[in-house]
């Protein structure tokens, strides 16, 4: 287990998103949390998270999106992971990913319905966002 | 990039102007002659700068909301709203994120996805897009004056258009509106294209059209102290004061403890009346705004309010000249209208319940000293690295971590500095990075912080820092341990 | 009727007891031996007297709110709900009114009409219909501790029926629970049928069972100045105290001036402890609780969260042992379950951001002296009046108005006194009526009266009491015209 | 005019109802407004503001319910004037007269059931109340 590649996370803020205090400390929590993060910091757009991963072998894309205008920044992102050779590479969101304080439920499935695999709500703690992707990542069993 | 504190030349500005008006079509919509005819023929009830003097001589305290949507329509019923509902003092278009940083075609896209799906898909106005003749429709849809509110590096062409669209009021500067709000430009451009949209203020100044300007107080909105705050809000003042600008209001966040919050008010209005005075340029007008708490809000919408009314509380004991209200959809997205006129009516009772009381703590001057000191010796460091001149300094000044703003997302800043809450809540500095403090300043700083430590049983580290970004959120100031 | 402060005798407490055991069929399932073995089986979290006292250890402000519904489902879950979606740490069976005058025929076809309708035709608990052991199932439900609120001039039955019940905190008083809560009952009788309770009290404490009894601060809520509800609670306490009470928690309702406000709860304290030092109840623990803004409140939700932050506000700075809430339902109605949790979190999230924050305001030593000599003046009045005995000297005093509580139905009440507010909008007398004043306290009020006068350009009159009385519903503290 | 008898309101606060400070504001406020008030104060019961209006000869009775119990007081209220012979006199009610937040046209539906002629809202200002019973009254013309 020790010598394990650690999973690797390509992190950043979409679009002309500022937000930068979340993304921060989610570097920090990740990082903590055994992962190794490729942080992009803020005003990512799909091309660099794309080219981030690609290079980095990344297990995973962590979008966060807090300006509200998320989901027009993310539409077409699962079609161009494909179409740059990252087939099925787990794609998740979170922040306050849409305008306004709508019905998550909504929310949830027009993001998904994007190919996004996992969609988080407003406020979700980074210890639940961890869990989250130790399980997406099948890294249950694992010691952090 | 070549860079000076000196007043723009007619010739220089022509020039920049004619390479402005064309970065998207609205631009032809521009005429300076006449969008001052227009200016001199509207009621004096909307100038900003007018009202704003006033409620200073009154001692009151004005209410101003944030609020800004993607649909004309849309936003003059949303404005209507707010007024008439909301009791606002004061209105605002606050502009989308796709103008902010110059895409216009995104916003073009936003505006149409937001008519296609029937709701906003933009967070805010995005007014270029919209041109001068929709702007007009908007401001002259309200009795109360309004202003624009951003967070544009290059607002250059956002100016032109809201100025000549009838706004009387004008946020951002240099450095507040880099710093806080990209990622890669460079000081030197921001604090020129600023210079640009203050010399067109100027320039209305000049034909006898007072446009307000209104340095962004809050930065990054999370712990950033008031020397930080107030330093970038007198340095912009000066910068702008020297394109000809004629009345500004200089802003301060909430930090949350009350004797720091109406000593960083009372301190922001006196040290930028005089840093503007020992510059020469004593003919300007200076008011103040509050923001209430700027960082991450709690979820609930009762503790919503209870934060909501904490500002209030901060504003009018501080009597700052107006304040800018929160909602009580904060923590979770763009407030519908009726939220919006909710924080706006829960501040109002408050601000008007306390608007004659009086703030006299014991420990008031104390603080007031700190911060004058804290603050002189950033903007004299300044005007120090840059040999007299503020534009050059202030660039050098950031680069260096002199003026380093906590959480910025641009490489232009430092980020050296560490802020965290002292035993009574007020903001210190953890860290100070290069902040050009004196030792007895730092001393001061370690002491409240080691204080607060020892009340805690635990070691200040960047952890606690953590823990402050979440405690409002969380109910509480301080963020201790459980 | 022939009354003396001085503890009930055995055989007389057993006589009366008899009587009052059936003035209702639900008295018969009072036992107080098997009431007290109850008391003593229950976890230590659930009393009212320690919980308190832990915190006026700990220098924080527990909050609780107003609650109570006919039917005792609704009960249960109402105080469920407040527990855990209001955060509550300390729970209320808010008593109906019939319950309160003692008709519960009237209590009992309000229940039945409750249930026949689905919804409450009673403004509160009735408990005494529900007896004993419905009381303990609303206490067993929850897992903090409860009181007893209400506003009862002949309380007996209702004290042991909830004694004998589980609850560990009892509001109430001779003075308190006559002059704003009656019209024909002379101060005599309530002061005897207060001796009763205060005398239940002291039984359960002789057998180890620590019951918290709590003067009822706000009297009429409605600019009530300090110094009188002081007197009240003092004298209160004394009364209690004699009977055997040993946790006494002294009220006040939030004037609305901060520096009035943190005076009225710093010498609330200080002056009950004194004068229970004084008079030989040295062993008395004491603590005290403010009420949020008892008078007209905004019918807006938005602005009445103001009013609720703002009571906060006074609690927190004051450090008062406790607060009790008000909800965005006040001017409306009896709120539903959720908009009281609202006004729960609300004041839970301003309390906990100001907890770590201290007051100190350098005009807040002449307030506090201002407040001494007034409730001095008042309660030595009294006892010089009762010729020593203060149970007999609160009946002369308050029909000599030497004790007079403004806007009180009750005919006991001279109601001569009449209050408004000055011009920072504490609240001072107008006409000091029969007040033992000093010729300095009267002048001292007479020119903070005058410099408002002054300031509105018009005279102190009984308009500007008018104004004041709806000053706070209309979104300010001080009733100027407009 | 000046010799025309003034308008006699019989007021009072109904039930167990203590609630004192509306009802010396509009006994003040009626008084100014030029009517004479015969105010019973708080805790009335029917019977005594129908005493007090045969007494008086009263032209109209002014009910206050602050405290949520008034749907209970009011009860029979009708019936009770009718059989006192007082038929047809007009009966009036405000204050917070039900339990809770409720909508105002169904109160008022209730309330009008009862038998009573106009039926007001929380928090009717004492304009609004003069100028409603000077309409009931037709005291359109009349100077006050
Ligand atoms: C501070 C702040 C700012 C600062 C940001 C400074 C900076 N550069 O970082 C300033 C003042 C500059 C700012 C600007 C703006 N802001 Co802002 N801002 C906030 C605020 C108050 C707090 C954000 C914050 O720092 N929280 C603390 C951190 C720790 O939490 P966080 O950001 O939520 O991140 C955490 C979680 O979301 C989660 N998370 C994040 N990403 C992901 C991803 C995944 C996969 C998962 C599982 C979890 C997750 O973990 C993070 C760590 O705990 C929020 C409202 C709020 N939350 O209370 C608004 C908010 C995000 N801002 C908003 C807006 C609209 C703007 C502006 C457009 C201005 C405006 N109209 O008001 C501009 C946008 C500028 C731009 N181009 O992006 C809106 C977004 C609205 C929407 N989505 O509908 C919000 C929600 C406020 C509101 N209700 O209107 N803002
Ligand atoms: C002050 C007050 C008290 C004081 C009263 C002191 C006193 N003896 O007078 C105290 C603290 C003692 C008190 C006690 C109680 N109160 Co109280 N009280 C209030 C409060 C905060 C203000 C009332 C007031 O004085 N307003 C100022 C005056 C000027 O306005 P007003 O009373 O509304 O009267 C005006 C109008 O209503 C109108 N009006 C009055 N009558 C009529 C009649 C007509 C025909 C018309 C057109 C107009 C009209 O004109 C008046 C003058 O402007 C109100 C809530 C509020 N309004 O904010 C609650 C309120 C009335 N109380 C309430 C309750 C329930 C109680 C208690 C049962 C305790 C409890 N459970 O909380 C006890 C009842 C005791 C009893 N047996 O009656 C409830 C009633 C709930 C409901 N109807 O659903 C209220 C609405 C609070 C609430 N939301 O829970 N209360």
């Amino acid at each position: 287990m020790e010598n394990r590649r650690k999973k690797v996370l390509v992190i950043g803020v979409i679009g002309a998103d500022v937000h930068a205090v979340g993304n921060k400390i989610l570097y920090h929590a990740f990082t903590d949390a055994g992962f190794e993060v490729i942080n992009l910091g803020v005003m990512v757009s799909q091309e660099e998270y794309i080219a981030a991963a690609i290079e980095s072998d990344a297990d995973a894309i962590v979008v966060s999106s807090l300006y509200g205008q998320g989901e027009l920044d993310c539409r077409g992102m699962r079609e161009k992971c494909e179409e740059a050779g990252l087939k099925g590479i787990p794609l998740v969101v979170g922040g306050n990913i849409v305008i306004g304080k709508q019905r998550f439920e909504d929310v949830e499935q027009r993001f998904r319905a994007m190919g996004f695999d996992r969609v988080f709500p407003p406020g979700t703690a980074p210890e639940t966002t961890i869990a989250a992707l130790r399980e997406l990542l099948h890294m249950d069993g694992e010691a952090v | 990039m070549d860079i000076q504190n000196k007043r723009i030349s007619d010739g220089e500005f022509a020039r920049l102007r004619q390479e402005v008006l064309t970065q998207w079509p609205t631009g032809k919509e521009v005429n300076l002659e006449e969008a001052a005819a227009y200016h001199k023929a509207m009621p004096a009830s909307r100038n900003f700068s007018q009202k704003l003097l006033a409620a200073k001589a009154a001692g009151k305290t004005l209410v101003q909301p944030r609020a800004g949507v993607p649909v004309i329509e849309e936003q003059i019923k949303l404005m209507q709203y707010l007024e008439e509902q909301g009791e606002a003092d004061l209105l605002p278009a606050t502009i989308d994120s796709y103008t902010r940083q110059n895409r216009y075609e995104e916003a073009e896209n936003g505006i149409a996805e937001s008519l296609r799906l029937g709701r906003a898909m933009l967070n805010g106005f995005p007014a270029v897009n919209h041109g001068v003749k929709n702007c007009r429709r908007v401001v002259e849809s309200v009795q109360v004056p309004m202003q624009v509110r951003h967070g544009t590096p290059d607002a250059r062409l956002l100016t032109e258009i809201t100025y000549a669209g009838g706004f009387t009021s004008y946020e951002g500067g240099g450095v507040s509106y880099n710093l806080p709000y990209c990622k890669n430009i460079p000081m030197e451009r921001t604090i020129r294209d600023w210079q640009y949209v203050d010399r067109l203020t100027g320039l209305y100044e000049e034909v006898g059209v007072s446009i307000n300007r209104e340095p962004y107080g809050p930065l990054t909105g999370t712990l950033v102290p008031p020397c930080i705050s107030h330093a970038a809000a007198i340095i912009e003042a000066l910068l702008a004061a020297e394109q000809g600008v004629k009345n500004i209001t200089v802003g301060y966040g909430q930090c949350g403890n009350l004797v720091q919050d109406v000593a960083a008010i009372r301190t922001l209005q006196e040290l930028t009346d005089a840093y503007l005075q020992q510059y020469g340029y004593g003919d300007v007008a200076v008011t103040t705004v509050l923001h209430q708490w700027m960082g991450g809000f709690p979820a609930d919408e009762a503790k919503a309010f209870g934060v909501i009314a904490f500002g209030s509380l901060a504003a009018a004991l501080s009597k700052a000249t107006k304040v800018i209200t929160k909602t009580p959809h904060e923590a979770v997205g763009i407030p519908t209208m009726e939220a919006n006129a909710e924080g706006l009516r829960c501040t109002k009772q408050m601000v008007n319940m306390l608007s004659d009381q009086s703030f006299q703590d014991e420990r008031l001057e104390e603080e007031k000293e700190i911060i004058r000191q804290e603050t002189r010796s950033i903007v004299d460091k300044c005007f120090e690295l840059g040999s007299g001149d503020i534009a050059v300094g202030v660039c050098r000044g950031v680069e260096a971590g002199v003026l380093d703003v906590p959480f910025a997302p641009c490489r232009a800043n430092a980020g050296l500095m560490l802020p965290c809450r002292d035993n009574e809540g007020a903001v210190r500095i953890l860290n100070p990075g290069n902040l050009p403090f004196s030792r007895e300043l730092k001393e001061f700083h370690r002491a409240k912080i080691e204080e607060r430590a020892t009340a805690e049983k635990r070691k200040a580290s960047f952890q606690m820092v953590i823990d402050d970004v979440y405690a409002i959120g969380k109910g509480r100031l301080v963020g201790r341990p459980r």
